[in-house]
């Protein structure tokens, strides 16, 4: 579904990424661990449009992605829930919901995400600014979601959530995978992200450099000790 | 042989730009004309220009300039009195000869050695429409001025005269350059007893005021200030206009003017080579620039030469020269050279000028 | 002294509804960009002045209203694209200097086509004024209030309801989100300058009859647009022409009743003395800073 | 030994109540954990705590002294550091800038002072920047001293929020969720350093979703809900507090570590 | 350097000309610096200091006309007179950020104007007043190139003085109150005061250099206090380079420089002027400083 190869971009003339290559096949859950800096957030910006990136080629679904813009790839199916949330702070939550669901233009409904995140019902006239960082959280999710995603592109969903909502949010992710929304998931919590995925890469200063089955990846050694904590 | 040069800094652009625009367009087309008839002093003339937008600031940069730099032999400028007096210590330095275009008093009271003005003073303006008051039996006038540097002096004189002439001033408003509405300062005026108004501005205020004058009902005389002595007064202020009494030059009415009046070739020849050129109408103010420029040639073929300080005496010697503002008749006392008989008393009469009575 | 009260409310009520057409303008693009168009006086004026020039040039009034807003929805969308597009990513305080270099480009550009002349535009149902308890108010001074209303009900559909209108909020308030959720952040820029060129024309054009245009009318419509924004609170279309009105009736009032030198400074105290009480004018957000 | 005390502290932002008629000791030298569902009130609490929000009601004594009202500087100056869920770093400033900014408490001077740059200011600042570079180096952010903050990763921003905070040498320190965002392995060196400051006499409270970090370097957690406190207690009794595991803690966690810690075994 | 400069620049000086246009850019440089420590350093937009500038100068020549004051206390005087005056503003105005403070400090700006165009018994009305010349040991300060050396002067001693204030504790917390306001309280940073601080020093040196502007050029009007002025000097700043002490120099000699230089264009003056502004901004959105010293940086790389 999505073939990416030798993909590079820079912060001006800081290199993010340096030439990364993986693939993601239809339907699949694939993680993306590694440390701090590592070029994961640029990796997604640059999947999404709006980072430019300096070399290598994106395929998604056998078109050549980097002749569309951000928008046109919104509107091809490919989402990112962005790093810090991101959300409309001045605008009330339903406002960012709807402008979840902008590029389909089609009618949508609020329904399947006000009970995803059952919060965001009490909150819907609330001002977006006012939530907490986790309610936000769940509501940069449930934007995303409104624009029912072919490509979902997770940058730390879990991150500032209470741990029973980490679950429970990791448990829905891993239910929109089985019903064929492909999923590419950045987390810092690895063990989750590697919980819930199919496969795995493991990334460090702008390159790939492990790739393998979820199972493996939790089960190896270096990255028990780099990116679980495991002394 | 070296061309005489001739300094010019006008407000071109900024709010002054109806003074500045055709004060430049005239200096030009005439430059252009002399040169065309060979020049003087066997000698081409050329114009250096500045564009002072209105600031004072400027103003004093530029004539420096002119007398620093472009070392001009004489100076014929200052659209406004404030851009004038910011030039005024610099000519006095430097010594060179200094034609005002602009109309306060204090440009040439006290006089200046090297300092010449053109127009006629407000103070003048505000003579000779309380004359005409006076002899209206009219002795309650209410002030209204805008907030420039011409209404401000304007006001301010015609305060000093008021009682010269009788008048007693019953309101004293004031309206910004820009303002759109003059109804609230009209509608104290109109509560006042005034039996006659008089407004010291230019530009569109006073066209405002005259609209708004008949909106709100008042049909006492309304006299306006020579600063909107030009037909785009009459365009603006519309059918409202009618019977507005101002000051104004000869050039205004130059058609009308009797066939024995002295200024009528003058001013006839000096419209018609304006409009031709520039296919607009003429104003006073381009007709100051023509009188500046005039003073200064006539007085360096008087002295034969552009040696300043002979200039500034041969401008000082000036004797009848008949311009578009009037006579001049220079004095050591006096560096304007003109009487209130270099004034109008014009009407507007079917939207167009006439001469009142 | 009745009449003369509602003659200066009749005063500050025309020359406060020219004010908060100007406003509106200003609040669109804020509401894109999140950035004060200062050129926004210069979209009123290249309105004003094109119908103005096209009347005296013989063309029906209907028909120069027409081309005169198509001339400065032009202007205004080429600008966008040359100067205010490129220099998207920039700060908020570069975009503003970036607009004043535009409104001297205009101001300069209207000075060439035009000359320094005044102009005025014939009043749309004649000059008769209406007489009310003693007061008195042009015909063409309805049109602008009427002009302001409108305007600001239809602006208020597009952004309170539409989710377009919302689209172009989302991008002032965040852009790269804007992105995200696939808002086409360029166009809307670009609209918005549009929208507002169209609102600044017919601006200029209502007001016109009464308060004539010139090259240099922008300048004053643009700091009175301004501060007619703010005080209503920047961002909210009822805010502008709340202010709008308000900042007009002070100084109607001001002149009236206290001294029309210090009328423009007592509507500048008095907006001061607003903002140290709501820093976002009237009804503009409570702006929420959490941490 | 109570550092810090706080009564009755109520928040309420139009109709939603953030903290009600709360109690809190906080001991001096030790790690106090607030932990509590999204939107519990953690974040309010800590805003009050530095006084970033003016309380409804209640007081906040540091040392007896009763700081609710003041404006925020007061806290500071009184000894109170803290660093931001939503980041709030300098970005127009490098990450040494950034931690030397921290140290204005410590260096101050008179305007004129630092307009002629005196000797005594010069030898203040020469001290304060080794000081700041060597809190840069103790968050691991070694050699980025010169890197202007928007051009870090945000992990990085974290800790530089820590080190910027440190640089006051507060006597209490409220680290809002320093964790987040790092990788297990990154939030170990957080633990440590927590520890570490512990150690050295600085009282910390701690608001962490990470609950392997907050279980291991607690001396007391208070569990928030509803701007109210649930539970407080040791890690343990924490922890095994029904209440807790049903509204914060869930059991899927506990499941998903035992299951990740059988697997490693 | 600068210094240097300042020295060296004479040998290049044709005439008393060019010498007006030097002494215009040191005085403009000197506002635009203290403008830029309020507007690049602390972020705090005024769009209102022309009102400072022309206070300054109307103080000093008021103090000196009215009242005999000699010219070398008027000075100083009007400028403590006009740091307290926006110390007093500052308190209720600096409160506000953003937008509503650029509204706020152009009402100021206004407000002032006004004043000054309205009093005239006091300041001259629009058409302005004449200023005394500046004594100084009982010697009148005349000519361009005693002026050149004492406003090149001031202008190397405030650029030395800003840079020594960016780069101390004091400098950092008006920086770190632009970056984020919340987080400069918790460092125990008292806002208020900085902003108040640096408020009244911007203000005080725009005094300085209006009273010396309109004692070197023996009058003053309304001009310098209007908006538009105000506008100008925001313009200088933000053409240099926000946050530059150096941008603060280049913008306010380019922008003296540039309309001198344009003036042959006449009636495309304005419309050039315009252009070239916002090509530089969208060429160069941090200003020329900032931007050429970037590019520098990488070159050398
Ligand atoms: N705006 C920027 N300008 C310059 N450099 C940047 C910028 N954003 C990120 N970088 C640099 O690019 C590199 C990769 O950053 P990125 O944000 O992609 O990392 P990450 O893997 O997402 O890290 P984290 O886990 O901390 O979010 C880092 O070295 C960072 O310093
Ligand atoms: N400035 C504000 N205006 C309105 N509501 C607010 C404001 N600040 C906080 N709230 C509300 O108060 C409640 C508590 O928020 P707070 O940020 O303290 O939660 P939290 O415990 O820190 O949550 P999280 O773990 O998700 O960060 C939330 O419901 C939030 O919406
Ligand atoms: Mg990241
Ligand atoms: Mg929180």
């Amino acid at each position: 579904m999505l073939e990416v190869k030798s993909l590079a971009s820079r912060y001006g003339r800081i290199p993010a990424l340096a030439g990364v290559t993986l693939h993601v096949r239809a339907g699949e859950m694939v993680a993306i661990v590694g440390a701090n800096g590592a070029g994961k957030t640029t990796l997604l910006r640059t999947l999404s449009g709006v980072q430019p990136p300096c070399g290598g080629s994106i395929v998604f679904e056998g078109q050549d992605l980097l002749k569309l813009h951000a928008r046109q790839r919104v509107q091809a199916g490919i989402i990112q829930v962005p790093e810090g949330r991101q959300v409309f702070a001045q605008m009330t939550v339903e406002d960012n919901l709807r402008l979840g669901a902008f590029a389909r233009g089609s009618a949508h409904h609020l329904d399947p995400v006000l009970d995803l995140f059952p919060v965001l019902r009490d909150k819907f006239r609330e001002l977006a600014g006012n939530l907490s960082g986790g309610q936000q959280q769940m509501l940069a999710i449930g934007r995303a979601l409104m624009a029912r995603p072919r490509l979902l592109l997770l940058d730390e969903p879990g991150m500032g959530l209470a741990p029973r909502l980490v679950a429970e949010i990791f448990s829905r992710i891993a239910a929109l995978g089985k019903v064929g929304t492909t999923i590419l998931l950045v987390d810092q919590n690895a063990r989750a992200a590697l919980g819930v995925a199919s496969r795995g890469y493991v990334m460090e200063t702008g390159r790939i450099v492990l790739e393998g089955s979820a199972r493996d990846l939790l089960h190896d050694r270096q990255v028990q000790r780099a990116y679980l904590g495991s002394a | 042989q070296e061309a005489i040069r001739i300094g010019a800094f006008l407000s071109v652009t900024g709010p002054a730009a109806f003074l500045g625009d055709p004060e430049l367009k005239t200096l030009e087309m005439y430059v252009e004309r002399i040169n065309a008839e060979g020049g003087i002093l066997g000698r081409k003339v050329q114009l250096v220009s500045y564009d002072d937008a209105g600031d004072a600031e400027k103003a004093r940069t530029f004539a420096k300039r002119l007398i620093e730099q472009d070392k001009v032999d004489v100076i014929v400028g200052g659209s406004t009195t404030g851009t004038t007096m910011a030039a005024v210590p610099l000519a006095e330095q430097s010594g060179t000869p200094f034609i005002s275009l602009a109309g306060a008093v204090p440009i040439v009271e006290p006089p200046k050695k090297w300092v010449f003005k053109t127009p006629h003073t407000d103070r003048m303006a505000c003579e000779k429409i309380f004359a005409d008051t006076q002899s209206r039996k009219l002795t309650k006038v209410a002030l209204i001025s805008g907030s420039g540097g011409f209404d401000k002096s304007m006001r301010g004189e015609c305060v000093k005269v008021a009682s010269k002439y009788g008048v007693e001033l019953v309101a004293d408003e004031t309206y910004g350059a820009n303002d759109t509405d003059m109804t609230a300062q009209l509608t104290k005026i109109k509560g006042s007893g005034a039996q006659a108004v008089l407004n010291a501005g230019f530009g569109q205020g006073p066209a405002i005021v005259t609209r708004n004058y008949r909106q709100v009902g008042l049909t006492l005389p309304l006299y306006q200030s020579h600063g909107v002595a030009s037909r785009e007064f009459i365009k603006l202020a519309g059918a409202a206009a009618e019977g507005v009494r101002l000051p104004a030059a000869a050039l205004l009415v130059s058609d009308i003017l009797p066939g024995n009046d002295p200024q009528k070739p003058v001013v006839s020849s000096y419209r018609k080579n304006y409009e031709d050129r520039f296919k607009s109408e003429v104003s006073a103010f381009g007709g100051h620039a023509y009188d500046g420029l005039m003073l200064a040639i006539g007085a360096m073929k008087t002295a034969h030469s552009t040696d300043k300080g002979k200039v500034r005496d041969a401008l000082e010697a000036t004797r009848g020269y008949v311009g578009t503002g009037g006579v001049v008749n220079m004095s050591a006392n006096d560096h304007m050279g003109l009487d209130l008989t270099a004034f109008r008393m014009l009407e507007v009469k079917d939207g167009k000028w006439s001469l009142a009575r | 002294m009745s009449g003369a009260w509602l003659q200066f409310i009749a005063s500050g009520l025309t020359a406060g509804a020219i004010y908060a057409l100007v406003a509106l303008g200003f609040t669109i693009v804020f509401n894109a960009s999140g950035a004060i168009n200062f050129a926004q006086g210069e979209f009123v004026m290249v309105g004003g002045m094109s119908a103005a020039s096209l009347v005296a040039a013989g063309v029906s009034l209907p028909l120069a209203i027409l081309l005169a807003v198509a001339a400065a929805i032009v202007v205004a969308l080429v600008i966008e694209r040359v100067a205010i597009a490129p220099a998207r990513h920039a700060g908020t305080v570069t975009l503003i200097i970036i607009t004043i270099g535009v409104s001297l480009f205009l101001r300069g550009l209207a000075q060439l086509v035009w000359g320094k002349g005044v102009f005025r535009l014939p009043a749309f149902s004649g000059e008769e004024p209406i007489a009310f308890g003693g007061a008195t108010l042009l015909p063409q001074s309805l049109w602008v209030l009427a002009g302001a209303t409108l305007a600001v009900l239809a602006l208020r559909f597009f952004y309170g309801r539409t989710l377009a209108g919302k689209a172009m909020l989302a991008t002032s308030y965040n852009r790269l989100a804007a992105q995200l959720v696939g808002i086409n952040t360029r166009a809307v820029l670009f609209a918005s300058f549009g929208l507002a060129a169209l609102l600044g024309a017919v601006g200029g054009v209502l007001i016109a009859p009464i308060a004539f245009t010139s090259y240099d009318a922008g300048i004053m419509l643009g700091l009175k647009g301004f501060a007619a924004a703010m005080l209503g609170g920047l961002g909210s279309f009822p805010g502008a022409v709340l202010g709008g009105l308000v900042l007009g009736l002070l100084e109607g009032l001001g002149a009236g009743f206290l001294s029309s030198a210090y009328k423009d400074a007592i509507a500048f105290v008095a907006i001061l003395a607003v903002l140290f009480f709501f820093p976002g004018g009237f009804l503009g957000a409570r702006s929420s800073d959490r941490v | 030994m109570t550092l810090l005390a706080v009564r009755g502290l109520t928040k309420s932002f139009g109709g939603v109540k953030a903290i009600t008629d709360l109690d809190l000791r906080i001991a001096r030298g030790a790690v106090h954990s607030i932990i509590g569902p999204n939107g519990a009130g953690k974040t309010s609490l800590i805003n009050m705590l530095s006084g970033i929000y003016r309380p409804d009601a209640g007081s906040i004594a540091l040392d007896g002294v009763d700081l609710a009202g003041q404006p925020a500087h007061r806290f500071a100056a009184a000894g109170i550091g803290r660093t931001f869920q939503n980041l709030q770093v300098f970005f127009n400033m490098t990450a040494l800038e950034n931690v030397m900014a921290g140290r204005h408490l410590r260096e101050r001077h008179s305007l004129a002072a630092a307009l002629l740059r005196t000797r005594a200011l010069q030898r203040a600042e020469a001290e304060s920047r080794q000081f700041a570079r060597d809190l840069l180096r103790l968050v691991g952010l070694c050699g980025q001293e010169d890197t202007r903050a928007d051009a870090m990763a945000y992990g990085a921003l974290k800790r530089l929020e820590i080190a910027r905070a440190l640089a006051a040498q507060p006597r209490l320190l409220l680290l809002d969720e320093p964790a987040a965002g790092l990788n297990a392995t990154e939030a170990r060196e957080i633990d440590a350093l927590i520890q570490r400051l512990a150690q050295g006499g600085t009282t910390i409270v701690l608001v962490e979703h990470n609950m392997a970090l907050v279980m291991e370097v607690s001396d007391h957690i208070v569990v928030l809900d509803h701007g109210r406190k649930l539970a407080e207690g040791t890690p343990q009794e924490v922890s095994a507090h029904p209440g807790v595991i049903e509204a914060y803690l869930g059991k899927a966690e506990v499941a998903d570590e035992d299951e990740a810690e059988a697997a490693h075994a | 350097m600068l210094a240097a400069f300042v020295a060296l620049a004479p040998l290049a000086l044709p005439n008393n000309y060019a010498y007006e246009i030097a002494i215009q850019i040191a005085l403009n440089a000197v506002v635009c610096i203290g403008l830029n420590l309020l507007i690049g350093y602390a972020g705090q937009i005024s769009l209102g200091h022309a009102g400072f500038f022309a206070l300054g100068g109307y103080a000093s020549a008021i103090l000196a006309t009215r009242y005999g004051v000699p010219v070398w206390l008027s000075l100083p005087g009007a400028c403590a007179a006009v740091g307290a005056l926006a110390y007093l503003l500052g308190r209720p105005t600096l409160r506000l950020k953003g937008h509503p403070l650029a509204m706020a400090t152009l009402g100021l700006g206004v407000i002032i104007s006004i004043a000054i165009t309205t009093e005239d018994q006091w300041t001259g009305g629009p058409d302005g007043m004449q200023v005394p010349p500046l004594v100084l040991f009982g010697l009148a300060l005349q000519g361009e190139r005693a002026w050149y050396w004492i406003t090149g002067a001031l202008l190397v001693a405030t650029v030395w003085l800003a840079l020594n204030l960016i780069d101390s504790p004091n400098g950092r917390a008006l920086r770190a109150l632009h970056g984020s306001e919340v987080a400069a309280r918790t460092l125990g940073i008292d806002c208020t005061r900085v902003k108040l601080q640096v408020f009244t020093l911007s203000a005080v040196l725009a005094a300085l250099a209006g009273a010396l502007t309109a004692h070197y050029a023996g009058f003053i009007t309304p001009a310098k206090a209007s908006f538009l002025h105000s506008v100008e000097l925001v313009i200088m700043v933000v053409f240099g380079g926000m946050a530059s002490v150096f941008g603060a120099v280049v913008g306010a000699a380019v922008m003296t420089l540039l309309p001198q230089l344009l003036t042959v264009l006449k009636d495309y003056e304005m419309m050039v002027f315009g252009a070239v502004l916002v090509a530089t901004m969208v060429l160069f959105p941090q200003g020329l400083v900032p931007t050429l010293a970037r590019w520098w940086r990488w070159r050398m790389q």
